[in-house]
């Protein structure tokens, strides 16, 4: 094995070859202008370090010049993009850290681990800035569920998260699921988490001061994660069967470990400045912080707690092992910190300093086997203006082009056991909820997720809350890519408020296909543009995010899937709206009145389900009014008149008004608009529309007074339609047309994913 | 006839439980430890005399379901004399 | 009145259990680390639910091998009470202290949700002095192996002897645990392993509060 | 020199898991199977060259730590030649 060890370093140590620099996803140009830069060739673990920074994960070269576009600037932003997370102020000493990050690739390989180690590095995200995570949500995208490997990753991948998150103690309180064969070979696991901190204890990644200490702890490096192309040329090795990349390995038990012992470091002042390894692990996190401070970085690789003997200076700089951080001491504190980490059972190890020369210089066996200067790292890193070609889908869809003639009660049921629509309690009770004993409610109650700020409750006073919401609808965005996007900001918006809570602010995740293809770049460029529009105008700034491009099998790329992840703030949680109406109490339409006698079905959920296709142009849009129609039901809670509240999306008002209805069992006699009362068949189509148009700016209440209500409402000039009061007797009559029973529908809508999953 | 399956990770992937196994029993005292790793083991009794059909029926097993090849390696022992 | 919360790698309730103590005795429990050998006098020793030691080789092993177990068995022989939940119910069988065993849910997945528990009656304990036999609270679950088995020998025994303290309602056994068990007492009836967590139901923006029962009958004896 | 350590729940007790992957196989068309049992498997390499003594280790440590006796039954194998 002795002679393995040699030539894996010797290797590592050779002159690159283009050949070799491409198998490492360098194009020709970027490797030609590293050897013009350099005036020499760069060896091979040099250009390791180059291709891991130069990638589209570390250096955002095809969407950096539209990034900068996003707003993220606010009076409520600590840090905004550019950290480990974004950090906005919530009042008192009190800020919250969170990031949403995407593992899809590693996920569709091994969906356990995949989505493990997601989680895992989610939260080192959020607590390598001095927070303590509070809370966790997770958007995932399936391939349909008639593909057998459906089944297999939505197992494991559910698994993998309830599996970090479950061990290390932070609660899963929601997310989204969805199903499209856009996905069937290319799955989304993104992983949002959230982190409570006090304003004066935010720790940066930015290093400081010449000499200082930099120290590598958590668990040791081995193999896992590196770049599968490199490690797998013949040129490397003989022996390639040793070359392989290895799966990533989630621990949640050291992560466990490594949060705490991090967070009780903390409390002292002997930490500069901290940053977790990731993606590109020791590469990008020691490149990153010393680029960060404007100084140079050495390392003595030999001091790299290692978990395999024979590892070369390639491997340990690209591998991706999980649960480590690298983080620079103040001088002369080394031992204090040891202390910690020992009583924690963490390696912990003394790894270089920090220089004045602006370079990465790493050495090994007492030789020097990387001389780059970092300004070629990072600011020269390429920054591509590709191409781009913004598509709509612009054919406007009458209802009464695409109505069915089915009843409304079969559509309806249709919609109910309908994998996109259903229940996902199979998923969210895999997951721990309620640990750490904050949590209020689960999206599953509410419209979004909301746990308590820990220990802000006084005497009489509950405590506040963390609002979180993560939406985006594809449908709409492959459709129409910059509406699509502003509707999914305003969807999170509105769940957010219709909780009872306060929009502040907002991270996101692009995922999308590959940027080098016109119509795909036209799709970011435009949903950025989208973002932008609608968070201006909320004044939620975008405060941290992700891009997750390539995601493509054999040239077809996956619906455009901009996930939003919005937090907000609310300040009593004794007022939080939960979702289901009580028995008499009368249900309105905030937004809609009794002139509404036909809904929007294009790029609908009715659309979809009843259809093989999807398109048509995405309903109208209208900031304004949505504003209108929020700031209302603020208003309105404030005054203490609302019981429950649901706004309406995915499926159009009936399906959502049901959703209201299941927890109690309720029954209801709805009202419809005159208009809608003597239908015949050659214009009964308006009543689908009605049902399950998905007009947007639209909220469903509950209330037990509605005069009061409908006053302001014509006051303010808002829209409001009276649907009707909720009974006990658990049956939905739709005037003349059609009645059903409300448990044969919770029935339906809890049988969805259980039946696809049953053998 | 009997097969046995023996499933291990496969060496470079990272064993938490091994090591946590190890630590523990480390700490108990048992220092005599070099190395230690963990499996899993699947005993299946199935209606077949052959032994080379049983070792087929058992690698197919492996394939379709019980072992997952990206992390996990295996080996099967056909048990003539049960 | 003193309570020590003992805190292993991979606990992950011990912060939850802390509130509920304080707030229902109105006294700050103390931290007690699992690598502690000795541990001073007091009326209750809580074991909190969690993944001590990752739940590697099985739940609770590695952890009922901790130094501190000795300590936590000279804590029961001077007759003083101890609670486990979850995680730390899980390290009472392991080190005898209950006995039976916990094995996988019958469904094979973790399940986080709410159940209703039927209180038993059962043999003079501080845990369950205060609960009227019959009386359902609602409570949450959290686990992954949580499903009780016993042989019949042992079940009949507890039974008879009067040590079940809660079983979950029949038509909502959520893990397959034998006899629907949700917690079980020592034969002398200080020592208490539950699945379930009170800790989580104790505040009005919880989704029951029923925990607080559990825990006002229990400090009301503990205290006086 | 190693030992190996099967584990195996006790008879009586109805592994869940065990049932689950046996109705899996049958699932897939794996009709042959009469029963099925799933175990752990520990493999340690020990400093120890005495096949007697490697034999007392490994039964000192499942003892102690590795195997639960009220619901589990293990057995050691020395593997000599390794
Ligand atoms: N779509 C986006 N919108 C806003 N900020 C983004 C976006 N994508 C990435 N960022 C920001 O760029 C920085 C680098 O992110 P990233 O490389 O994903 O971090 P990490 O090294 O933790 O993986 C982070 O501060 C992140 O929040
Ligand atoms: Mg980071």
């Amino acid at each position: 094995m002795k002679s393995t060890r040699i030539n894996n370093e010797f290797f590592s140590l050779k002159k690159c070859s283009l050949k070799q620099a491409i198998k490492m996803g360098l194009t020709p140009e970027e490797f030609e202008l590293i050897c013009k830069n350099l005036k020499r060739i760069p060896n091979v673990t040099e250009t390791g370090i180059f291709s891991a920074m130069f990638s589209e994960h570390c250096s955002y070269k095809s969407t950096k010049k539209w990034l900068k576009k996003l707003p993220t600037q606010g009076i409520q932003v600590i840090q905004g993009p550019g950290e480990n997370a974004g950090v906005i102020d919530i009042g008192g000493n009190d800020a919250i850290v969170f990031k949403i990050e995407s593992h899809n690739h590693p996920s569709f390989i091994e969906p356990y681990q995949g989505a493990a180690t997601g989680v895992g590095g989610i939260l080192r995200d959020i607590f390598t800035m001095g927070a303590r995570p509070i809370a966790l949500m997770n958007v995932l995208r399936f391939g349909e569920t008639i593909n057998p490997l459906t089944k297999h990753l939505l197992n494991g991948v559910v698994a993998g998260i309830g599996g970090y998150g479950n061990c290390i103690g932070v609660p899963t309180v929601g997310g989204e699921t969805y199903f499209h064969k856009s996905y069937n070979k290319n799955i989304l696991v993104n992983a949002m988490a959230i982190g409570l901190a006090k304003k004066n204890k935010i720790f940066y990644s930015k290093a400081t001061g010449i000499g200082n200490p930099v120290i590598y702890v958590g668990a040791k490096t081995g193999r896992d994660g590196i770049h599968g192309a490199t490690m797998a040329s013949a040129e490397f090795s003989n022996n390639t069967e040793e070359k392989k990349p290895t799966i990533q390995v989630g621990d949640p038990f050291t992560g466990k470990l490594l949060l705490e012992s991090c967070l009780e470091l903390m409390k002292t002042d002997i930490i500069l400045s901290i940053q977790d390894m990731g993606a590109a692990g020791l590469t990008s996190s020691s490149v990153e912080m010393a680029s960060k401070g404007n100084l140079g970085i050495f390392l003595n690789l030999d001091k790299i707690p290692v978990r395999e003997k024979n590892m070369s200076s390639y491997e340990i700089m690209l591998s991706e092992s999980q649960e480590r951080m690298l983080m620079i001491l103040k001088k002369g504190s080394e031992n204090e910190a040891e202390k910690i980490f020992k009583k924690w059972d963490l390696d912990f190890s003394i790894i270089g300093k920090i220089t004045n020369n602006k370079k990465i210089l790493l050495e090994k066996n007492n030789k020097t086997v990387c001389d780059l200067p970092l300004k070629m790292l990072v600011d020269e890193a390429p920054e591509y203006n590709r191409d781009y070609k913004i598509k709509n889908c612009n054919n406007k869809i009458h209802s009464k082009d695409i109505y069915i003639k089915k009843t409304i009660k079969e559509i309806l049921f249709k919609i109910m056991e309908n994998v996109n629509f259903g229940s996902k309690r199979w998923i969210f009770e895999q997951y721990d909820s309620s640990v750490m004993g904050d949590t209020v409610v689960t999206d599953s109650e509410s419209n979004s997720s909301i746990v308590k700020v820990h220990k802000s409750d006084k005497n009489n006073f509950s405590g506040k809350g963390i609002a979180i919401s993560t939406d985006c609808n594809s449908r709409y965005v492959k459709n129409n890519p910059k509406m699509g996007a502003m509707l999914a900001v305003i969807e999170a918006a509105r769940n957010i408020c219709c909780s009872g809570a306060k929009p502040l602010a907002v991270t996101n995740n692009l995922n999308f296909g590959n940027p080098e293809k016109k119509e795909i770049m036209g799709q970011i460029v435009a949903t950025i543009e989208g973002i932008k529009k609608s968070c201006e105008f909320l004044n939620t700034p975008v405060v941290s995010g992700n891009v997750s491009l390539y995601n493509e099998t054999n040239g077809k790329s996956i619906l455009p899937t901009p996930v939003i992840g919005m937090v907000g703030v609310i300040q009593d949680i004794n007022k939080v709206i939960k979702k289901n109406a009580k028995n008499k109490n009368t249900i309105l339409i905030l937004g809609q009145d009794d002139q509404k006698d036909d809904g929007w079905l294009g790029s609908s959920l009715y659309q979809e389900i009843l259809y093989s296709q999807c398109d048509g142009k995405v309903p109208e849009v209208n900031l304004k009014q949505e504003k209108i129609i929020i700031d209302f039901l603020t208003q309105i809670h404030a005054n203490d008149l609302i019981i429950a509240a649901h706004d309406i999306s995915d499926g159009g008002l009936l399906p959502s008004l049901m959703e209201m209805l299941f927890k109690n069992n309720l029954g209801m006699n709805i009202n419809l608009p005159k208009k809608l009362m003597n239908l015949n068949r050659s214009n009964i189509y308006k009543l689908h529309g009605w049902c399950f148009g998905e007009d947007q700016a639209r909220i469903l209440i509950a209330t037990n007074d509605p005069a009061k209500i409908i006053t302001k409402a014509n006051k303010n000039d808002i829209k409001v339609f009276d649907l009707g009061i909720t009974n006990k007797k658990s049956m939905i009559k739709l005037g003349n047309y059609d009645g059903f029973s409300t448990k044969k529908c919770y029935n339906l809508y809890e049988s969805a994913l259980p039946k696809i999953l049953l053998d | 006839m009997k097969v046995l399956i023996n499933i291990f990770p496969k060496k470079e992937i990272l064993d938490p439980e091994a090591k946590a196994i190890k630590k523990s029993l480390n700490n108990l005292g048992f220092n005599k430890i070099n190395d230690l790793e963990k499996g899993k083991q699947i005993l299946i009794s199935i209606d077949e005399n052959d032994e080379k059909n049983a070792f087929k029926y058992a690698e197919e097993m492996c394939n379709k379901l019980l072992v997952n090849s990206t992390i996990e390696d295996h080996e099967i022992i056909v048990l003539k004399d049960r | 009145m003193r309570t020590g919360i003992i805190v292993f790698p991979g606990s992950n309730c011990d912060r939850d259990i802390e509130v509920a103590i304080k707030k229902f005795s109105n006294k700050n429990p103390i931290r007690l680390w699992h690598k502690d050998t000795e541990i001073p006098n007091l009326d209750l020793v809580v074991i909190p639910g969690g993944f001590s030691f990752g739940d590697y080789l099985r739940c609770g092993a590695i952890a009922a091998k901790s130094p501190i177990i000795n300590a936590i068995k000279n804590h029961y022989s001077r007759g003083s009470a101890i609670l486990g939940v979850c995680n730390g119910f899980q390290i009472l069988l392991e080190t005898d202290l209950l006995s039976g065993s916990l094995i996988n849910n019958q469904n094979l997945k973790f399940l986080c949700k709410n159940v209703s528990l039927i209180t038993q009656s059962t043999i003079e304990s501080p845990f369950t002095r205060g609960l009227r036999s019959g009386s359902i609270i609602n409570v949450p679950i959290a686990h992954n192996e949580g499903n009780y088995y016993a042989n019949d020998q042992l079940l009949k025994k507890l039974e008879d002897k009067g040590q079940i303290a809660f079983k979950y309602l029949d038509s909502e056994n959520p893990n397959g645990s034998k006899n629907n068990i949700a917690g079980i007492l020592s034969e002398n009836g200080k020592v208490l392993g539950m699945m379930p967590h009170p800790e989580r139901a104790i505040n009005t923006y919880h989704s029951s509060q029923d925990g607080k029962f559990f825990f006002k009958s229990l400090f009301n004896h503990l205290l006086g």
